[in-house]
């Protein structure tokens, strides 16, 4: 299967993409997905960061599995808003 | 009205939008570019957000507030893109009978905004850049 | 800027006024007429002032909030005459570098307004007009 | 001595003027005046009024005593701001 990743802020940068299609095994949960896209980009790896997670614009636990065309994405702290 | 936008925010709009005749309070926040942050002079703000999400959040905590409150009409607008020193990243509108239920879903909604809203901020200060929030010791991204 | 004024309010005045590049929040709170108070059809306000004392008043609020909080920039404008349905009474715009700041401190300029501004109010409604905060029992101004 | 009296909102309407020169005997208080004001003008008696008093703008005690020139306003409930 596969699924559309796509890639803000920090990680967008650390990429050097926006968007990506990852082909996937059968049943492969966001955290395999993330695995998998740290040895494509190795610079995705980011020392400390605290990540959540969106398949299809909602908010999923890591080892939520993934299913075939969903829309990923791997949020960075988030810091909208206004100055602290 | 839940929206991200690379326009500057019209406040005026916002406040026309929550305008109730039930109304007899409306609360507003606006969020500016400050000129310095942690000891470091700021040139600007740079908003990104994954805009879907981020229109779906903001009327998740609207329709969340209206729960938790008695308000008749809210807004959130979060600019994109470069903010300068002074202008607003963000305005939030609120009205209500009654005082109490304005205040208190303005201050709500900017907290939540920066917890669960899929905006990211870059700040652009005198010698580099960094994303905030993602600092582990030393900004990650020099010029 | 602490006024009383015949005119409506421009929140753009008010906003211009406190923006600062020190700032990163600004919070404004507006009163507004409601079409209704206590079961009664509301139809307008009608603001009366002792305007020099109202003004020392508005200024004094100000002077106590940038003790009490870290703000930057303070105004209140309060409108007299007659404020129809929808229409602002008064607005309040602070502004400081962290949000906490302008929060308390709005909230606390239109609690100390209700307290110590010699500012009353009529309200005219379906059947009569009462001034708000004299009532015995029964309105004392019957039409 | 003489002080200037202002009237507002409900007792402007129950005066009937806005404003009132009144003679005093040296050393009146503001509640002698208030005494005073109410036998020139029956109807400022509001029943169960609370009221503050001011002198040349400034919050005062009603047993202060007043001085020739001295502006004095009686103020009713205040009420501005938006409705609660």
């Amino acid at each position: 299967m596969k699924v559309r990743v796509k890639f803000f802020a920090i990680l967008r940068e650390r990429a050097g993409t926006g968007e990506v299609m990852q082909e996937l095994s059968e049943g492969a949960t966001v955290n395999e997905l993330w695995q998998a896209l740290q040895k494509a980009f190795p610079k995705l790896n980011v020392p400390g960061i605290r990540m959540l997670y969106a398949v299809n614009q909602n908010y999923v636990g890591a080892n939520d599995t993934l299913h075939d065309g969903d829309e990923v994405v791997f949020i960075p702290p988030v810091s909208g808003g206004c100055p602290r | 009205m839940f929206r991200v936008q690379n326009d500057p925010i019209d406040l005026n709009e916002l406040v026309r939008y929550v305008t109730d005749a039930e109304a007899g309070a409306i609360a507003t926040f606006i969020g500016t570019t400050r000129n310095n942050n942690e000891g470091r002079n700021v040139i600007a703000l740079d908003y990104e957000a994954y805009p879907e999400m981020a229109e779906k959040e903001l009327a998740r905590i609207g329709a969340e507030a209206a729960q938790k409150w008695q308000i008749q009409r809210m807004a959130i607008v979060h600019r994109l893109g470069p903010v300068q020193i002074g202008e607003a990243s963000v305005i939030i509108a609120v009205s209500s009978a009654h005082r109490e239920a304005a205040f208190a879903a303005s201050r709500f909604a900017i907290e939540e905004i920066k917890k669960t809203v899929p905006i990211w901020k870059k700040e652009v200060f005198e010698g580099g850049e960094v994303w905030i929030g993602t600092q582990t010791g030393q900004p990650l991204t020099q010029r």
